[in-house]
């Protein structure tokens, strides 16, 4: 028994009952939404020490052994993820100090902001699919409140897009969940992928994937199913759009890859080949959606399903160094996005607005806050030496190493788009003067921030480009991680075996 | 909707309903029942309050926002996991007593506890609806 | 009875696929109430049915002596009921605040989020709106 | 010092350059390029010993999973790059503080440069490709924020993104081509992939390998088709100019072919395409330059005339190009280096750098003129100079060409006749004849303006007379690198008797000396100028076209498929659910309809039917009303079948959850009006046929299941530990509270946020909307 795998669970839903029960005081909510957040990372930081040291860990909550009780599952994927959605959920909850209204605050924001977490770290740990619909659930209806927080038209509108398309995700997930179940007898991951592993009902199982492919497929909003996320991310609060922005999708595109390499192998040739096929499209529309925006916010949310599609594209690949590469793109996309979803709110404190014909000389003007777009939007569109060129890189290297030539043609183009995306960011907003006729300051409320909110705008901007920096620099031991993290992948009797026998 | 008779009535079923649902509550572990079936029947007893005496008086005697009530639900139901650790156990893993009462022994367990949670989640959630809901009508 | 159920899970799941298509934004929140409901059915069906025994240990018993329905999928429905409901309460609202601030329930009018291009086509759109009497 | 530590060096001071400018402000170029000069000197320092014939390797590890370490090689071709990027730097930096001395954005600048100068000098030195890649890209970015330094003009933006597009492309089109390079050699190390090249060319990637690779140097060496870019990029300032876009950047892509041309020349396709792209680049580069009055566009395009050449010379391959190229390399770098500080000059003091405006500055500026004119004596390859070694080494080259000798030499000859009037040009006509009256009083420029050009025009002078300085030492071996044979001995000297090369030489000074003449005229002619157009314009439109394209077709695509109506949303979500869902149902399984329907009482008919009509009701009901009353309807009846198939717990929570759904759909449906939309018949039939095949899709798949035999192993586990080990006796209700707690934990989370969300939607913002309202009314 592992009690660290509890921990990322119960430390965030803890901070989101305690903010609950005294919502009044508003305060109390924002200091212990920070505090919770970081304990948050220091727990991430001892799950992912342990499971690096001492390979799975598995928790089964009230005892019950494994395939009866649910399990709670931290391969070194699982751990990863659960050790970057802490280091977002600090980085987050210190900006939204200097960002977010009192009114969304008094509305709850820091307890939905602590549930959100509570219910991404769950998807990632749990080893149950019921228990992961459920986690899914958790999110989606924490990332509907957030997203209509506030009532503006706008974000209304956003939210029943969101909400009807995703709803439908949903209820194929479960349908999903209870033909599996129908199937096999059992809910655990690891038993069901135990007793696949020569099951007479491929062609069964296979379907039933497909079911969970388009589920997950809108989670992760790829290629034809990702309309809900350009179509909403861009309407609420921009700390709300970094929270959404690189984690909630990267659910779906952990989902996808713990089912598709440990439950659904039983027909690589035709499931990955769909996986691929789906890849290339989304990249390539997210990408050109990105090209054709002019609100930052929009540009960016294009750019979210433009780089799942990298990331499916690895996990199609099915190579253990594409494997390793998916996980680097997803930790890379989390960091380098949220990024630029925080420093295009700070530039609107500054300028007045998310629209490129509306902005102008941040460069002149703010030469740190043009320094972190750099460093996030260089990363982002996978230059040296930041994260996004090792994720590109790695992507890349294991599509040529199998030959698949035509995507990797894709694949590389679409890199030079992003390329121009960033570039038409800096260029319209940094490098260009500010129009004439732009106001100072769109929003009448605006207050110059305090000295304190200044702090807290640019403190998580900063540590997140040092990370990136970092990462991009020092990778050996993180790529070790990766590649141990690929290794559990590839071969599920690793996790199998963690759960099934102690 | 102040009326008289709807107002007699409900100072009568508001206890009975409470009293069931408590015992809806106790009965679930053994019998059909539990935590979000009682929970839903106390909370149709404040709903019923609240349509015969409106919303306002209704807060009052509940004394707490419907979204605090949900923020304990939360603190009690983790409450049971966390006193298994404590014991030493997993998360959410019983821990059981055994007292005798009126000559019977009793199962006490934190189970119990968290259902004690989903029951005070399953009030708050539909009282939050059902104020806010009532509260837009007037 | 499970083939006879299969039969009313795929009607149902039309009949709510069919609902979600449509403009009124009311409509398409029923038509998520009746999916969730025909996937309730699903589990509770593919659990395999059983007309036997409620999953109850008789009192002074320690294990079910008859032969008793799988409890397992009745809780996953029972979950899966309240959260369904949940996040159908939370959309219904959602569609009457939608109302209220955008002034329709028909999503072929909601393009706030997403303004149409310039020159761009309505496409054919609500052309009754009048309030319900009733 | 190490090799990194002096590329880390330059790295590290590029942050202090802001620094540097804020506070020592006049001296600042003078401060920072003693870090040029230093290493420049450590450089030196290994000279006798490559002299000598030994390389010099250094690695690190770097990430060991992929295979990229941190190597640098040294040998003759390296260390002459390390030179010349580090010696011309350093007079760089001290004409660039003088140039934009009163800038305020000066430290910006110093960053860029000494950014550019770490990353060039890490593309010359680095062994391990994807290092080299990664040097290379940032060698890209620093010259995009050089390009884009006056940013406000839009203008310098545009060039910027059109070099940055450029030269990134070409980069992607690389990297995959390193990738397979090092796939087929099993090495990232460049050198250890010398000892490979037999296997590299015969292996079946090897076209498509070298054509990549080949893109990206072409691209950043502004080979034909995409010269475009580099005198788009002389919107930067001249120090930049030329710093990147003469001396080293551009010949970064040369630098490449001649690192790996032991590696993968020697082949027919590499002779072929090298060659002739060479060449042709060559021509027009040669050619274009005189249809310019623009000083720095003369130059800009002369420079791709000198990297065409370059390009030319790699394709022979032969020993002649290669020491053609060693010593072309040099030659240009130092005369270009200097041409484009002395039109920066010219500029920074006249105001304007349009030939046809200036004239006779020889008197005001005596300095600037005598090492301009010293340069273009050079660049027209007069002797005694470098550029006369270099020019009789490209004819020499030319005459034992492998391939089309004819063309090659002709096209040699024709493209230096060219150059000979550009240089001309840029020499005779801003500093000789009259002094014109210009837009402000001239000076002669500082010291930190002219010592450059001083120090490489001289350097030209001494290199021609006295070539024995660094033919037997750097040439020799720079070239014996490109050539992979150690043993390549050049020995230089201006006068080779009366051959073929000389007399070429005097023919094409003949022809230059009268193109010079008639340049006035021949400039404005119709042909030459539908030739500019053709040639320089025609790419860079090209490449506008293809970007616009690209941008209009991303729109039409974006408003295509976001086109903001979530009914078209949602038929395309099911339509692809229906298609993959059953694409797979049927080619994967054997369907089968079989069914038995004998075991089902009336009771179970019955329920069946209301909960179908129910539901069809539901769907018909004109109004919310009756579609809730419906709804209940079958809600209650699926409440009965759980009655009837032991699942107590289920039909009471179904009962109430289905009583609050009625009531909460009334409250809500009370503020909202009845609403009836019309929809087309077509669209109903469509919605109609895929609602119908989603159906179908679910029963089939229900039935399928339903045939796989059921192990209900949990459900024994669940009885048997219900009440033994969690007491309690309802089995359904143990299993929520404590064999699956955390769903049911989920499960009130899910509903408790929901409460909260509710609460939000209805409330906050609340009297906001009241008072718009009443506004309204």
């Amino acid at each position: 028994m592992n009690d660290l795998l509890i921990y990322p669970l119960l430390i965030p839903v803890m901070t989101a009952a305690l903010a609950l029960i005294f919502f009044k005081n508003r305060d109390f909510q924002r200091w212990i939404n920070v505090i919770g957040s970081a304990a948050l990372v220091g727990a991430s930081a001892l799950l992912l020490y342990s499971v690096n040291n001492d390979g799975i860990q598995v928790l089964q909550p009230g005892n019950w052994e494994a395939p009866f009780g649910i399990s709670l599952v931290a391969d070194l994927f699982s751990a990863l993820m659960v050790m970057i959605t802490g280091i977002k959920a600090l980085a987050v909850s210190i900006y939204s100090l200097g960002d977010m209204d009192e009114r969304r605050e008094s509305f709850g924001f820091h307890s939905l902001f602590q549930i959100l977490i509570f219910g991404v770290n769950g998807a990632f740990l749990t080893g149950d699919l019921f228990n992961l619909y459920v986690w899914f659930e958790v999110m989606l209806i924490t990332s509907f409140v957030l997203l209509s927080l506030g009532n503006d038209k706008s974000q209304l509108d956003g939210a029943v897009k969101y909400v009807v398309i995703n709803l439908f995700s949903s209820l194929v997930f479960l349908s999903g969940v209870g033909i599996m179940y129908g199937i096999t007898g059992t809910l655990n991951l690891a038993a069901m992928a135990d007793a696949l592993q020569d099951t007479e009902h491929t062609g069964l199982v296979i379907t039933a994937s497909m079911m969970f492919l388009v589920s997950f497929g809108i989670k992760s909003a790829v290629f034809p199913l990702f309309f809900w996320l350009p179509a909403s991310y861009h309407t609420p609060p921009i700390t709300v759009t970094a929270i959404f922005g690189a984690l909630l999708t990267k659910v779906g595109v952990y989902s996808l890859v713990r089912m598709f390499t440990l439950v659904f192998t039983q027909d690589i040739g035709y499931t990955h080949t769909i996986l691929l096929w789906i890849s290339v499209p989304t990249m390539v529309v997210g990408v050109l959606g990105a090209a054709s925006q002019y609100d930052v916010r929009k540009i960016l949310s294009f750019h979210i399903v433009s780089q799942i599609g990298y990331m499916i594209m690895g996990l199609a690949f099915f190579t253990k160094i594409a494997l390793a590469g998916v996980i680097y793109y997803i930790l890379h996309n989390i960091l380098a996005k949220t990024n630029l979803f925080l420093v295009a709110g700070i530039a609107r404190k500054y300028v007045g607005s998310y629209h490129l014909s509306k902005l102008g000389g941040i460069y002149k003007a703010y030469p740190l806050l043009s320094a972190m777009f750099a460093i996030s939007a260089i990363s982002l569109a996978g230059l040296p030496p930041l994260t996004g060129f090792w994720a590109k890189y790695t992507v890349i290297y294991a599509g040529l190493e199998i030959g698949e030539w035509v995507v990797i043609g894709f694949a590389l183009a679409v890199g030079l788009m992003t390329l121009f995306s960033m570039t038409k960011i800096w260029m319209g907003a940094y490098w260009s003067p500010l129009p004439d006729e732009a106001p100072v300051v769109a929003d009448k409320n605006y207050k110059e921030p305090t000295e304190g909110q200044k702090f807290a705008l640019f403190f998580p901007v900063i540590l997140i480009a040092g990370l990136i920096v970092i990462l991009g620099i020092f990778g050996e031991p993180f790529f070790s991680m990766l590649f141990d993290a690929a290794d559990q992948l590839l071969d599920p009797s690793m996790y199998i075996n963690a759960v099934l026998n102690p | 909707m102040k009326s008289v008779i709807l107002q007699t009535a409900t100072r009568l079923l508001f206890p009975l309903l409470l009293i069931f649902s408590v015992f809806l509550f106790f009965r679930g572990h053994n019998e059909p029942g539990g935590g979000f079936i009682g929970g839903l029947v106390g909370a149709a007893a404040f709903v019923l309050f609240a349509v015969a005496f409106g919303t306002e008086i209704t807060r009052k005697l509940l004394r707490m926002d419907p979204r605090v009530m949900v923020g304990w639900g939360l603190f009690f139901a983790l409450l049971s996991g966390i006193m298994s650790m404590m014991a030493g156990d997993s998360f959410f893993t019983g821990q059981w007593v055994f007292p005798i009462l009126f000559g019977s022994e009793l199962h006490v367990g934190t189970p119990l506890i968290f259902d004690i949670g989903v029951y005070l989640v399953v009030v708050g959630f539909t009282l939050a609806v059902i104020f806010a809901l009532e509260e837009e009508d007037n | 009875m499970e083939p006879l159920l299969a039969i009313v899970i795929g009607i149902l799941v039309a009949l709510s696929i069919y609902l979600i298509l449509r403009k009124n934004l009311v409509r398409i929140v029923i038509g998520i109430v009746i999916l969730s409901n025909a996937v309730n059915l699903l589990i509770f069906t593919l659990g395999r049915l059983d007309r036997g025994m409620p999953p109850l240990i008789p009192a002074g018993e320690s294990v079910p002596v008859e032969a008793f329905a799988n409890p397992l999928p009745q809780a996953l429905v029972l979950t899966a009921i309240v959260i369904g409901f949940g996040l159908f309460a939370f959309a219904l609202v959602l569609t009457y605040r939608a109302y209220t601030e955008l002034g329709s329930v028909n999503v072929d009018d909601m393009r706030v989020a997403e303004p149409a291009y310039k020159g761009e086509e309505l496409p054919e759109t609500a052309i009754t709106q009048e309030e319900d009497k009733s | 010092m190490t090799i990194l530590f002096s590329v880390l060096l330059i790295f590290a001071v590029a942050f202090v350059g802001p620094m540097a400018a804020k506070y020592l402000k006049n001296y600042s170029g003078w401060a920072l390029s003693l870090v040029p000069l230093t290493v420049f000197l450590w450089f030196t320092g290994f000279i006798p010993e490559i002299s000598g014939g030994s390389v010099i390797n250094e690695s690190y590890v770097w990430v060991s999973y992929l295979g990229i370490n941190m190597s640098f090689y040294l040998d003759g071709l390296s260390l002459m790059f390390a030179l010349i990027v580090t010696g011309v730097g350093t007079f760089i930096m001290i004409y660039g503080g003088g140039y934009l001395g009163s800038d305020p954005n000066l430290g910006r600048f110093y960053f860029s440069v000494l950014l550019f100068m770490g990353s060039m000098l890490g593309v010359v030195l680095a062994d391990n490709i994807i290092a080299l890649f990664i040097f290379w890209e940032l060698t890209s970015i620093s010259s995009y924020l050089l390009i884009g330094y006056k940013h406000n003009k839009e203008d310098s933006r545009k060039s910027a993104l059109q070099a940055l597009l450029v030269t990134g492309s070409g980069g992607l089109a690389m990297l995959a081509g390193f990738i397979l390079l090092a796939i087929m050699t099993g090495t990232m190390e460049i050198s250890e992939m010398f000892t490979q090249s037999g296997i590299v060319s015969e292996h079946p990637w090897y076209l498509g390998m070298l054509i990549l690779v080949l893109i990206g140097a072409f691209t950043k060496s502004a080979q034909f088709p995409f010269h475009f870019w580099l005198p788009g990029a002389m919107a930067a300032p001249t120090p930049v100019s030329a710093y990147l876009h003469s001396a080293t950047m551009v010949k970064a892509g040369v630098y490449l072919l001649a690192r790996l041309s032991p590696v993968l020349s020697g082949t027919i396709e590499w002779t072929y395409i090298v060659t002739l792209f060479g060449a042709v680049t060559m021509l027009i580069g040669a050619w274009l330059a005189l249809a310019h009055t623009d000083l720095k566009k003369i130059l800009a395009y002369s420079t791709v005339m000198a990297l065409g050449t370059l390009t030319m010379l790699l394709g022979m391959g032969h020993e002649y190009a290669v020491k053609a190229v060693a010593v072309f390399i040099l030659g240009h770098s130092l005369y270009k280096g200097a041409l484009f500080m002395v039109a920066g000059t010219v500029d920074h003091e006249a105001g304007t750098r349009d030939v046809r405006f200036i004239s006779g500055l020889r008197k005001t500026m005596p300095f600037t003129a005598t090492f301009g004119c010293i340069a273009a004596l050079s660049m027209a390859g007069l002797a005694p100079l470098l550029g006369f070694i270099g020019k009789e080494l490209v004819y020499e080259a030319a005459l034992s060409a492998s391939v089309f000798p004819l063309f090659l030499i002709t096209a040699a000859v024709v493209s230096n006749i060219a150059v000979v009037a550009s240089s001309g040009i840029v020499a005779i006509r801003p500093f000789f004849g009259e002094y014109k009256e210009h837009g402000k009083q001239v000076h002669e420029a500082p010291v930190s303006m002219w010592i450059g050009p001083a120090f490489l025009s001289v350097l030209s002078i001494v290199f021609g007379v006295l070539p024995f300085l660094i033919d037997g030492s750097i040439i020799s071996k720079a070239a014996a690198s490109i050539a992979g044979t150690p043993e390549l001995v050049v020995s230089l000297s201006l006068w080779h008797g009366i051959n073929a090369a000389l007399i070429l030489s005097v023919v094409t000074f003949a022809s230059g000396v009268a193109v010079y003449m008639v340049w006035n005229k021949f400039r404005d002619s119709k042909g030459f100028q539908g030739y500019d157009r053709w040639m320089g314009e025609g790419p860079k439109n090209g490449y506008e076209n293809i970007l616009a394209g690209v941008l209009n077709f991303a729109s039409v695509q974006t408003r295509f498929f976001q086109n903001g109506y979530l009914r078209y949303y949602l038929l395309t979500v099911l339509s692809f659910f229906v298609l993959i869902v059953g694409f797979t149902l049927f080619t994967k399984t054997d369907v089968s309809l079989m069914a038995d329907f004998s075991d089902i009482s009336f009771y179970e008919w019955t329920i069946a039917l209301v909960i179908v009509v129910a539901a069809f009701a539901a769907v018909m009901a004109g109004s919310g009303l009756v579609a809730i009353a419906a709804l209940g309807v079958a809600g209650y009846s699926i409440s009965l079948l759980y009655v009837l198939f032991s699942a107590p717990d289920l039909a009471i929570t179904q009962v109430l959850v289905e009583t609050l759904t009625v009531i909460l759909v009334a409250l809500v449906l009370i503020h909202i009006p009845k609403f009836t939309a019309t929809t087309s018949t077509s669209s109903k039939v469509r919605d109609g046929i895929i609602a119908g095949a989603a159906g179908t899709l679910v029963t089939l798949i229900v039935l399928a299941v339903l045939t796989v035999d059921f192990d209900p192993f949990m459900t024994d586990y669940f009885a048997e530990n219900s009440y033994v080990v969690a007491y309690g006796r309802n089995i359904v209700n143990v299993i929520l509270v404590d064999f699956r707690a955390l769903d049911t934990f989920g499960e009130i989370v899910v509903i408790g946020v929901a409460g909260v969300g509710v609460y939000g939607l209805i409330k906050l913002g609340k009297s906001l909307f009241r008072k718009e309202e009443g506004k309204t009314v």
